[in-house]
């Protein structure tokens, strides 16, 4: 389903350039759920967005469904790291945009959006305008807002960032519920290793700056899945571990902490 | 093109020809007599229903009835030589003078130091920036004796004169003779000095009812007829000055009837000819020693014939 | 009663404001001994007022709409031509410097195409009102569709917005808090539009009482009219600011504390 | 290459803009047979500027120097005003309204009480183009001052800043986007008040030239003094537009695209 | 340090009222860490607000120090949710806001800011403007900008929610060094129950909207603390557990999924 080959990024600047990615091979089959882990400033955003059309690769191939991606498209969603909500649109309407711009029938999917608002728990507030709501809160239209889409793919830049655990997992759940659902191909930036591993087939694995592919863990444990104590938990955990030692998380924290710098 | 008309359309002509007259320069006392014309019902009688615009100035005028917006306009009959001489005024011709003699003058606060021609020179003299007073200045100089390169001119708004004479930043200012009583308002009722231009150049006219030269070879008849009775206002208005200023003002609340009425009064004796022709007369020869004037005067170097800027033919005949 | 505390302590303060502004004029007039010609008391202009009252409301009523008008088809111009220069580049090269010029003419220099055009009807005002005061509509559509902040460009082009709907949808609500700053600086022009069209031919309005007023230097008069178009100016604009209130209350709602 | 490639581009299209205009106003011209007294042709308008080139370049710069003077002093008070709006509630409320019917008034009925205070010289031209140019930029500076992004106006208070320096440093640096849209609707705005200001009293400058070629019905001429007119507040205006890019770069770098 | 006597804070809105926060009763001693945790929305930013005096409650008693709150003051800093940046400010300069605001001699601090800015990995990038950098830098400028104030309190709201294992585990690290070094008083909101951990002598745990103190859980291990193979792993682990029971997180997970709603 999305395909990258070969594919650089470098940002020009007043300040010099930036390479954010360098030539990085990617292949997401078509209802596959990839999740995407790096550090801070690795370029996931960014890959992200040439997936989605917003960008345009400084070098190499982009494709998504077969087609090189030259522009956005209607079967991609994309939730951005920010919630980008309209200020002057209430919670529902903001919702509603996509189903609006793409000109879909408005009466239908209103109840689409209350099906959602009510799933992330802002149905009591669908009336509100955006700076009424919390941080997490916000996050959730934006959620609300990708998935009303049923996109045949969808790209989540870190979706539950602001969320407490049990947000969290709730809509974890109901994710992955979505997602086998609608068979729509995910890619999923998070920086939670929980979370990537409870969701994903595949956990692809970027190194810092300039971001490259550094590994790729694969999750085969049948679905739902939940954390805890179910069956696979042990699965689970061991590809948790290694994604832990993979990013040398575990490692670090187990050092003395560094001298102080002043 | 017709004026919008905002009258009635006449019961006892219903075919009246609707025209559109624009007068010299606003809504004052002088420009009264259009309104008596229309009021005493003399436009009515001669078939036509006007629409009065009041007008701004020489240029604008002209251009409203080249521009065919207007019919007919009162037009300074020096400033339509100096424009047709420029090549500018194509097509305007007059059709009847206003004034026999120009209304051209510097007026200064008595007491100011000047009482004659000769008192200008070194002295500030205020004018619009357009005026034709100004053009006339080197003429009248030449005639009374005055050093016309002594004299310093400032130019401002038309409205901004009187004031700008009555609180002593110029010395002199360039108006028609009919401005004084206004001026004389502005001054807190000080005497004014006035130094009229048509006590030495003799030559040139005043305003003129000025047209264009599609009107006057196509529609002669209604030149004469409107002429005719507008003329008729104009004799009626001077005569009755009292009067007419209470038309004017019934039309024009924010004109002021006393200062309309002395205006009118200084209008009567440029209105009728001394000579006994009817009233509106022009005769070629005069016109042509006007244009000298103006040309001596450096007004402009061109050559000018009388028949392209006035129309003899249609002049009122006794 | 908050609100109505506010209210009633607002209304004080912009009456303070009037009547220092009215103190101050009065002093100036007296104490440098300004001619009644240039500078009118407050009295005598109030005075010239009485004498004229319902003449003075009747023009200025034929101003209001020349403004009105003029304002209103200055906005539906200013909007589309704008817009224009904010969608495309092309119309930006092309028309920007052209209007530039155009607006750097002072308009009164234009009457007589005007008048020759329209007559001397309300047309040549209502037009003049709309040729003052359409540009700072112009550049404040411009300017406000081209602060769109980047993430809601972002999120339009990722949901692959057609450009108008961009525009209706998320560009120019964004950038309707900018173009109501346009609007408050056009609607003062207005009037000043239509009173220069009055100016320049014509019978009515405040603009020709001005002008007769002045050529009869009965600067009393002249000061009365002005100071009608100034109350009818502040009454526009205060209700401008009212249907911003009511059009735009997240703006209030987001906008900075003083 | 690519930038020294859309530069020429650029320039080719304003040509293109300015071109298509002329073309249309000869067309015009002679299409509707409309008298050289009320519209000239553009070769009239030519010729006129080549009988006097040098006379008007000269009143040309005597324009432009009021122009700049007045702008420059506008952007002062503005600024001034804009700020004390946005800062006092009192100070909105108090001249807030005064400053709307001002601005509703024709600078010209200001005149004579310029030329009774300041004479026949450039000074009266210079408070003319103040006058008439100095609200829009009081408005954009209000309008963007309340514009902060509630965001930045709370951690300006949570650092407990001074009033004074959260303008500086906050408010002021992110209203400056906003401000040059008023800046913009300003400058020609100035041009046209140093012109009206010529009109009025004086001797010198375009503004002049305009008025007493109108006397004499040289329409061309007045033309020529106009185009002039605005070829001047074209350069005026995009040497604003250069100073606002190379003053705000984040702007440009951040700002939404078409 | 900080007391919170029957504090409740209720929003107007054109929609209704949402209360927030009611009556809240906290105390903080000076120097002690505080971790605030609980769902989203239900008041944690509102109760740094409070704090920090840009908000005055509804109803009840703000204080720090002693001294009722009524404006925010310079000796208690604050990191928001959102990084607000200035966008025309380099990252370098943004950190430098509050010295120059405090009018503080801006030599001095400028080597400070270098060194945070090492600190969180961004001295590369110092001469560069916010839109430049991904979200997850843009946080940590913002956290360099609170540090660089040496507060006495310091409130944070979810400074680290938008970084990667990695480099939160670091900089939780680096904020335990300064705040025993210091002797801040820290106040943290966070949804990472391993964070608050990690870091906090005491945990407040709210309830969801509005918002009251649910619990207090004491972690009573001493300093410097790491997640990891260290002597009072199982205390943290102890504790961690309990939040978890608390904010019935892992229970929730446990459970089956719930029946999906559509
Ligand atoms: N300005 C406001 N106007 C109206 N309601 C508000 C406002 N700010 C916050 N609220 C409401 O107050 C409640 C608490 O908000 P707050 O931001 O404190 O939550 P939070 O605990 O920080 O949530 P999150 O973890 O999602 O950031 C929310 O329900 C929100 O809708
Ligand atoms: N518009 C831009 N201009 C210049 N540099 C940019 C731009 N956008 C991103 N970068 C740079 O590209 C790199 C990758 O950014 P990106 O946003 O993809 O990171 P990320 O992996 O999403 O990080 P985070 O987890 O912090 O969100 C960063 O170093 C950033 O500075
Ligand atoms: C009140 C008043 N009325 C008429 C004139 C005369 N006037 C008006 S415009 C103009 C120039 C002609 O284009 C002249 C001479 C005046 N000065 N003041
Ligand atoms: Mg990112
Ligand atoms: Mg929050």
């Amino acid at each position: 389903m999305i395909l990258l080959r070969e594919v650089s990024q470098v940002f020009g600047g007043r300040r010099g350039a930036v390479e954010a990615l360098r030539e990085l091979d990617l292949d997401v089959a078509d209802g596959e759920f990839t999740a995407v882990v790096g550090r801070s400033g690795c370029g996931k955003s960014t890959l992200l967005r040439l997936i989605a059309g917003l960008l345009t690769a400084t070098s190499g191939e982009v494709r998504v469904g077969g087609e090189p991606v030259v522009r956005p498209r209607r079967d991609v969603a994309i939730m951005f790291q920010r919630p980008a909500l309209l200020p002057w649109r209430s919670v529902l309407d903001n919702v509603l945009l996509p189903v609006e711009i793409f000109g879909w029938p408005r009466q239908e999917h209103r109840a689409h959006a209350h099906r959602l608002l009510e799933m992330v728990g802002l149905e009591a507030f669908h009336r509100r305008l955006p700076h009424e709501l919390s941080g997490g809160m916000q996050q959730r239209v934006a959620l609300c807002r990708a998935l009303i889409q049923r996109p045949r793919v969808l790209l989540m830049d870190e979706p539950f960032s602001a969320l407490d655990a049990l947000t969290r997992e709730e809509l974890s759940i109901e994710l992955q519920q979505i997602h086998m659902e609608h068979a729509a191909t995910v890619v999923l930036v998070t920086h939670s290793i929980e979370e990537a591993v409870l969701l994903a087939d595949r956990v692809v694995v970027l190194t810092p700056r300039p971001g490259r592919i550094l590994t790729v863990v694969d999750v085969d444990v049948p679905r739902p899945r939940t954390l805890g104590q179910h069956a696979h938990a042990a699965d689970l955990a061991r590809c948790s571990a290694e994604l832990h030692e993979v990013l040398g998380a575990r490692r670090a924290a187990a050092e003395p902490p560094p001298a102080p710098q002043r | 093109a017709c004026g919008s008309g905002e009258q009635e359309p006449s019961p006892a002509r219903p075919a009246a020809d609707r025209v559109t007259w624009v007068t010299g320069f606003g809504a004052f006392g002088r420009e009264a007599y259009v309104y008596v014309a229309q009021e005493k019902g003399f436009f009515r009688e001669a078939g036509i229903e006007v629409t009065v615009q009041p007008g701004q100035g020489s240029g604008e005028n002209l251009a409203a009835v080249l521009g065919g917006r207007a019919q007919f306009a009162a037009v300074d009959f020096t400033a339509t030589l100096i424009s047709a001489a420029g090549g500018k005024a194509e097509g305007a011709v007059a059709v009847a003078a206003l004034h026999q003699r120009t209304l051209a003058a510097l007026m200064a606060l008595d007491g100011s130091g000047i009482s004659r021609p000769k008192d200008l020179e070194g002295k500030t003299v205020a004018d619009t920036a357009s005026s034709v007073i100004r053009m006339m200045f080197p003429s009248y100089a030449r005639l009374t004796g005055v050093d016309a390169s002594k004299v310093k001119w400032v130019s401002l708004q038309p409205a901004q004169l009187a004031a700008n004479l009555a609180s002593g930043q110029v010395d002199a200012i360039g108006q028609y003779v009919v401005g004084q009583p206004t001026v004389r308002n502005a001054a807190k009722g000080k005497e004014i000095k006035v130094l009229p231009f048509g006590d030495v150049i003799t030559d040139l006219y005043g305003s003129a009812v000025t047209t264009s030269a599609t009107v006057a070879t196509g529609r002669p008849d209604l030149v004469r007829r409107f002429t005719g009775a507008l003329l008729k206002g104009l004799a009626y208005a001077v005569e009755h000055p009292q009067e007419a200023a209470g038309i004017l003002v019934a039309k024009q609340p924010a004109q002021n009837a006393e200062v309309a009425a002395a205006e009118l009064a200084l209008m009567a004796s440029y209105v009728r000819p001394a000579d006994g022709t009817p009233m509106g007369a022009m005769s070629r020869e005069r016109v042509e020693r006007a244009i000298t004037v103006l040309r001596t005067a450096g007004a402009f170097d061109e050559q000018l014939t009388p028949e392209s800027v006035v129309s003899f033919d249609l002049l009122p005949k006794g | 009663m908050e609100r109505g505390r506010d209210a009633v302590s607002a209304a004080g303060w912009s009456t303070l404001g009037v009547v220092v502004a009215v103190g101050a004029w009065a002093l100036v007039a007296s104490a440098f001994a300004i001619p009644e010609i240039i500078l009118p008391s407050p009295a005598g202009v109030v005075a010239a007022f009485l004498r004229l009252p319902g003449y003075l409301l009747e023009q200025a009523v034929i101003t209001l709409g020349e403004t009105v008008l003029g304002f209103v088809l200055s906005v539906v111009c200013g909007l589309a031509i704008g817009m224009a220069i904010a969608a495309f580049r092309v119309a930006e090269l092309m028309f920007y410097p052209l209007l530039v010029a155009f607006n750097a003419v002072p308009k009164v220099a234009l009457a007589p195409l005007l008048v020759v055009w329209m007559g001397f009807g309300q047309q040549p005002k209502v037009v003049m009102a709309l040729l003052v005061c359409f540009f700072p509509v112009v550049l404040s559509v411009a300017g406000g569709l081209a602060a769109t902040p980047p993430e809601l460009v972002e999120l339009a082009r990722s949901l692959d917005t057609p450009r108008w709907q961009t525009f209706v949808k998320i560009r120019f609500p964004g950038a309707l808090p900018q173009v109501f700053v346009g609007l408050k600086v056009a609607m003062p022009l207005a009037s000043v539009g239509a009173v220069i069209g009055e100016f320049s031919a014509g019978d009515a309005g405040l603009g020709f009482v001005i002008v007769q007023a002045g050529g009869s230097s009965d600067t009393a008069l002249a000061f009365a009219a002005i100071g009608l178009l100034g109350i009818m100016s502040i009454a526009l604009f205060y209700a401008l600011v009212l249907v911003e209130r009511l059009l735009l209350p997240w703006v209030r709602e987001t906008a900075a504390v003083r």
